[in-house]
């Protein structure tokens, strides 16, 4: 196996007529932490979606591992080991905080009773406590439902629900979006945490400050195409050039064809 | 005294001239109050007003079953309760505890008498060579509607009137509006035929409706049913229905509720009473105008 | 290729391929289903060689055969006009089930201003009132029918929009109580034989001639107005609708007394139609009238579906209705597939709509 | 006051203000109606002091009118069943109007292994096979019974996760094809004539047995187990929950197929009850069994509702039914009164909760 | 009339047990710009809700441009002249983006026919193209619907259905939380030209730079509390010094006994 955890070849998503995702070709290295940019509606939540198998590719080839995988539905890229916070958050409304956290993969008692099998709320209330602690935000009740949390606690649930987690790769698209200024520290360590542990992730995010705090690679997105792959670690790019390949001023020398 | 009365539905037409009548008939007698429910169709309902009926403590209890096969629950239901079936004839007539009679018609009568009078009419018409025609049925679950319908082919199957042929029967659900639509794509194959037989009025009135409409002359058809109700004998009168079967409504609710009545006291009564029902054609019309 | 026309640009938009209307593939259902029947009488035994839609007999002689194509139509142009109000109830997310029963009430009460004194030369048998309200000109059974209509529709519309009863729950309530009018307004006796003016409302092919003018002002509505605007903006997101400043409450009602003035209307036509009023009338329009708009493409989750895919849904019904008499299917089996086609219809539908994803 | 333990802090939260359970309401409502029907009784001038609850005549001698109390229950029961899995389909967000007419083509399938060969000394007049289908144990046609639901139950569910068809159009076109298959298996004659052992299904009472330990049994499962939580995130947010890496297409079979086999059983009770089985029963319902759950609380957008709502929303309807007769309420109003009624109890619960905000 | 826009007292509201906003007392006066900044779940949007009839209040009072109001409803704020992109955005998913735009208030033809009155779907399309360009969002296909846009553009249409109508106090919650660079850029040189036609504005935001960069003042929630009133005009204030007020290091002089 090669040390090339995920790769895309050509991967494309057309909706109807908009071709919100084109031809594009992107490898990740274990260990690597990789952001990736470009404005609102440039495809990269289309991109997160192929990946996760949340959609289904239009055409091209994805390898998870040195494998080619074709996931029918998100089930399967998380039994892949593919952890994800989506820019929706998936969370069911109805629910309370900690049904939301282990949705999917509840704590239970007497297993044998397969679909029936108990679930075990105490554990999985404890856990949510501490998984909402490492996000440092705070929740009055976390027996509310979710419709009831403001929109930086349902952000919160979702990491949590990720970062509570073990996988062999995390996928964020905009998790601080709505955090405050305390939060976005927090899931900032949790990143680093990830980082230290030799976890892959894959950041989506329109905040500069972080990017560059937080990320070995900026892979920016433009009108649907990859238009550049940034290598940060050693300081030959600034903010400024990074928002240039955003804004189209400038494209990265392999690209140029594309675009 | 107190009796509640439970009727397989209060929307239909022939069943609301009984209970209307029972009604009238009720309040003429000195004490009684008299209740009634709408069973909807629902067996299951029914054997629970019966029971709602014992839980109040009333003195009988009268029922137009839902289902003629459920005597044996409903009759249980009741208890030592007296109870009157009224109308339709339960499976278990000939079990009934002493508590319990019926009023009712044989419905075997009923689609005999249509089918035969047009079977003749056809003849006189002089179509003994060959006539075709179509049958409508009632409510498919309706046992009235199945037993009317089995009595045309029991006619058709007699060797006088094997001439003639469904060429396909198909519900309407006792709907006249139904009927009309039934009649019309029936009509649009545009295949010629001699009688309509239907299993109540309703649904001959809305055939003959839809005949006319396409501007057939009614008298090149034969169209017979059952009930002889106010509608239907008025449809006759202007000579474009032929055949109905008279239900006598007064006869049985006032002997429904007379037998009860006679229960309660301790009387003896006649278990069975059977109602005949009466042909009515064109000749005689008259003397059944403002009976139902 | 890249055509911004359409929008402020970013990525490369290809305006030939639209979104496929989802009534293009109701229809093409309609025609396949039509196609089915065509096939099925030439080749079943015992029709010889009859045609489902083309005239092949000598006593006409045009093209198609015309009284098919009437009924066909015909049979389902009543529960149709009440299908135009359930759809506009669907698109806000709710539901109306008090419209089978508010046919049957509303029959009943216009009718009584619709009779007859004189049939055939006797008096007539079923008058309900006494003279005054014999041989009254039609606009007062209308007009009576409408009012009753828009009454109970703002019953319903006030309970569901102020007093936040559930829709379901609001209306199995009127579903009862208009039931319980029918049988009440006369003690469960028919009310026959109307004057010829009303008569008129439902002869012929008029049931057909209301329901597609109906629906030609409620698709303008419901596509090029504020009121249908508004009325998916309700279904697509109440809240959002809400904070946007939209009167939700407010059209809400309106939603449900024209939902019910329609189902009235239905009923007066009926009335006319059979010429006499029942109690047990229109049983199960209610759920014929969401089904019609269902097979036409609405989500009961509100916020979309049209008027014309719920003509279209008419349609399919009714072809069904009528190629079962034209195959002679016995009553038990039509059931089953009449069942059949309507989820194989929408099955059909899904799958060319998956197929253009 | 503040009080963390339910948190991670930041508000004051007091935890003394607990939401009050929608349940509560509904039993509120129901004792209301209870004391409504008990101070008519008193009042009403033709009922001679009856009591609706406690026993008031000579013939009985215990506190309670113990005839009514069973009688309320028992007459609800067998809906009641049908609710207890239309709850759950609710709550995926879907619907299951097919229950009604499967509850008919059950009873009729399954008598017909449930029939005795004798009757009285007499051959069985409604025998539908031979003698090797006469007199088995009970087991036979109840299982044959289960596995028929089952068999409609998967369809149903097939039809709608995996064909995407919506559950309003499958369950209908299964409504359509059940009452076919009931008036099919036998051509519309009667099946009656059960083995003892069938009888006893649903004699006495039995069918109350019956419905409060399956109420008991799914009211665990919907809220302890991870079938019910699944239930509950399906119908909260479809998309969320299969991102959660939930199998929702299965899950959505298994609620289909429960909820038909609690159909079908609802089938074998009913036929049981009545000793017959008809192609006619079972309507309205599908219905009836909705009416309960919505009057429970239950929304039909999903998410929400429970077991214990509706098994109160099945008490509501039987006492309003047991009531009508007790105040000896003409057949004709009761319709009107019972659309009232249910439409006053949810107001009273929308009351309370807003009370309560 | 003085010079107080929008005053409240005592502002409170509870979520059953949960106090998500006490005694809020806030002034404005006309033309200034005041940011709300604080935790996740510190009541900031509470508060907004509260301000534009979207909740009904617990308790307190609410007076604006000097007369008290109780909102019903919003429809009631915006007839008042309160313009609000909620945080939850508040768009129809189903409806298109010119839909979403002039929801409410549909440029119409034919206005005697009442709520029968067509839509002038054309000038809706035009103007739609007009405001969605001030927020430099891009949008492939506006007739697409809403549920197919991408995060940062379903926030544009909710900045541009603000961005285009006038009104006597703009609130914006969150507005750029989802956006790219470019198009905060833009957003928040909408900000700067009310400024300048001196309409108010409440400016709820977690990102610090662009609230030193456009707003006078900084009310600061903490615990459904109002815990700083710091003006920033003059430099008294640093970023720091807001987040000690945030995180309950420091709590403005006049607002101790409250916490
Ligand atoms: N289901 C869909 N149907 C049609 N168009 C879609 C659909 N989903 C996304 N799009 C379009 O595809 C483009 C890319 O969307 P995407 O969500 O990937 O953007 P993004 O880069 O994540 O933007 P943001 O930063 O705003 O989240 C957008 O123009 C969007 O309108
Ligand atoms: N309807 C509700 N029912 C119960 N609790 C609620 C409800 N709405 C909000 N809350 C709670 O009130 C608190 C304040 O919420 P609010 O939305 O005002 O926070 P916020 O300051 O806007 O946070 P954010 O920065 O994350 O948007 C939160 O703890 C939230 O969980
Ligand atoms: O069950 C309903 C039917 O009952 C019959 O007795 C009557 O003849 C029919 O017209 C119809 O009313
Ligand atoms: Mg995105
Ligand atoms: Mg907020």
């Amino acid at each position: 196996m090669s040390d090339i955890i995920l790769k895309t070849e050509n991967l494309t998503k057309h909706y109807g007529g908009v071709h919100a995702l084109v031809d594009a070709n992107f490898e990740m290295k274990k260990g690597e932490h990789v952001a990736i940019m470009g404005d609102n509606g440039a495809g990269k939540s289309t991109f997160v979606r192929q990946i996760t198998g949340v959609e289904q590719r239009t055409s091209g080839k994805v390898w998870l591992y040195g494998d080619e995988v074709n996931f029918a539905g998100p089930l399967d890229a998380r039994e892949a080991g593919i952890e994800t916070v989506f820019q929706t958050l998936a969370l069911a409304d109805d629910l309370d905080v900690p049904d939301n956290l282990f949705l999917g993969r509840e704590k239970t008692k007497f297993d044998w009773l397969g679909p029936f099998r108990f679930l075990d709320y105490k554990a999985m209330r404890q856990a949510t406590m501490e998984g909402l602690e490492r996000t440092g935000v705070k929740i009055p009740n976390i027996r509310n439902t979710i419709q009831n949390m403001s929109g930086g606690q349902r952000q919160c649930v979702a990491i949590a629900r990720t970062a509570t987690f073990a996988s062999r790769l995390t996928i964020m698209d905009e998790p601080t979006a709505a955090l405050g200024v305390q939060e976005t520290a927090q899931v900032e360590n949790i990143i680093r945490t990830l980082k230290k542990a030799g976890e892959p992730l894959i950041l989506v995010s329109h905040n500069m400050r972080q990017v560059f705090d937080l990320v070995d690679r900026i892979v920016v997105f433009r009108r649907g195409r990859i238009c550049a792959n940034l290598d940060i670690k050693n300081g030959d790019h600034t903010g400024e050039d990074v928002v240039s390949y955003i804004t189209g001023a400038k494209t990265g020398a392999e690209f140029e064809d594309a675009l | 005294q107190e009796i509640g009365a439970t009727f397989s539905r209060f929307d239909d037409n022939w069943l609301t001239v009984l209970r209307n009548g029972m009604v009238e008939h009720a309040a003429t007698i000195d004490g009684l109050s008299y209740q009634q429910e709408d069973a909807a169709d629902d067996l299951a309902k029914q054997i629970d007003q019966v029971k709602n009926f014992v839980a109040s403590g009333v003195d009988a209890i009268i029922v137009n079953i839902v289902d003629t096969s459920a005597g044996a629950a409903v009759s249980a239901a009741a208890g030592d309760t007296p109870l009157v079936y009224v109308n339709r004839e339960p499976d278990n007539v000939n079990e009934l505890p002493a508590t319990q009679a019926f009023v009712a018609s044989n419905e075997i009568e009923s689609g005999t008498l249509s089918a035969f009078e047009i079977c003749k009419n056809l003849r006189a018409d002089g179509k003994g060579a060959g006539a075709r025609g179509y049958l409508m049925n009632g409510q498919l679950s309706n046992q009235a509607a199945v037993q009317r319908s089995k009595d045309v082919h029991d006619v058709i199957g007699m060797d006088m009137c094997n001439f003639m042929t469904i060429i396909d029967e198909q519900t309407a659900n006792w709907s006249r509006d139904e009927a009309q639509d039934l009649m019309t794509n029936w009509m649009s194959s545009g295949e010629p035929f001699d009688f309509v037989l239907a299993n109540n009025d309703e649904m001959a009135i809305g055939a003959i409706q839809a005949m006319k409409a396409a501007g057939m002359d009614m008298a090149d058809v034969q169209v017979g049913g059952v009930d002889a109700s106010q509608d239907a004998l008025l449809s006759m009168a202007a000579g474009d229905y032929d055949v109905t079967v008279f239900q006598d409504s007064v006869g049985q609710g006032t002997g429904s509720i007379d037998a009860a009545l006679r229960l309660i006291a301790g009387e003896k009564v006649d278990q069975k009473v059977y109602i005949p029902f009466k042909l009515v054609t064109p000749a005689n019309m008259g003397d059944f105008l403002d009976k139902n | 290729m890249t055509d911004t026309s359409h929008g402020t640009g970013g990525l490369t938009f290809d305006k030939t391929k639209r979104s496929w209307p989802n009534e293009l593939n109701i229809l093409f259902a309609l025609f396949v289903i039509i196609a089915i029947f065509e096939v099925l009488g030439q080749m079943l035994p015992y029709m010889n060689d009859q045609s489902f839609l083309f005239d092949t007999r000598d006593r006409f002689d045009s093209i198609f055969n015309e009284a098919r194509l009437k009924i066909i139509i015909l049979q389902v142009a009543i529960i149709g006009i009440i299908a135009l109000g359930v759809t506009q109830v669907i698109i806000t997310a709710g539901i109306d089930l008090s419209s089978g029963p508010l046919v049957a009430a509303t029959a009943m009460i216009a009718m009584s201003f619709g009779q007859t004194e004189l049939v055939n030369g006797f008096a007539n048998p079923k008058a309900l009132f006494g003279p005054w309200a014999m041989d009254l000109p039609v606009i007062v059974p209308v007009v009576v029918g409408l009012a009753f209509g828009a009454f109970i529709g703002a019953i319903n519309g006030t309970f569901i929009a102020y007093m936040r009863i559930p829709p379901f729950i609001a209306t199995l309530g009127m579903f009862l109580i208009c039931r319980g009018i029918a049988l009440w307004w006369s003690g469960g006796n028919p009310i026959s034989f109307p004057t010829d003016g009303f008569k008129w409302i439902g002869s012929g092919m008029m049931p057909v001639v209301w329901f597609l003018s109906l629906a030609v002002v409620f698709h303008v509505i419901m596509r090029y107005t504020v009121y249908g605007k508004h009325t998916y903006a309700i279904g697509s997101n109440e809240e959002a609708a809400r904070m946007s400043g939209i009167n939700v409450k407010r059209h809400k009602v309106t939603v449900y007394v024209i939902a019910s003035m329609l189902a009235a209307f239905a009923g007066v036509v009926l009335a006319a139609k059979s010429e006499t009023a029942q109690a047990g009338m229109g049983e199960f329009y209610e759920l014929f009238a969401i089904a019609m708009a269902v097979i036409g493409g609405i989500s009961l989750q509100g916020g979309r579906g049209s008027i014309i895919g719920t003509v279209l849904g008419a349609m399919v019904l009714g072809v069904i209705r009528s190629g079962f008499t034209y195959i002679k299917l016995d009553g038990s089996y039509q059931l089953m597939a009449m069942g059949s086609i309507i989820i194989a219809a929408i099955l059909f539908d899904q799958y060319r709509q998956r197929n253009r994803a």
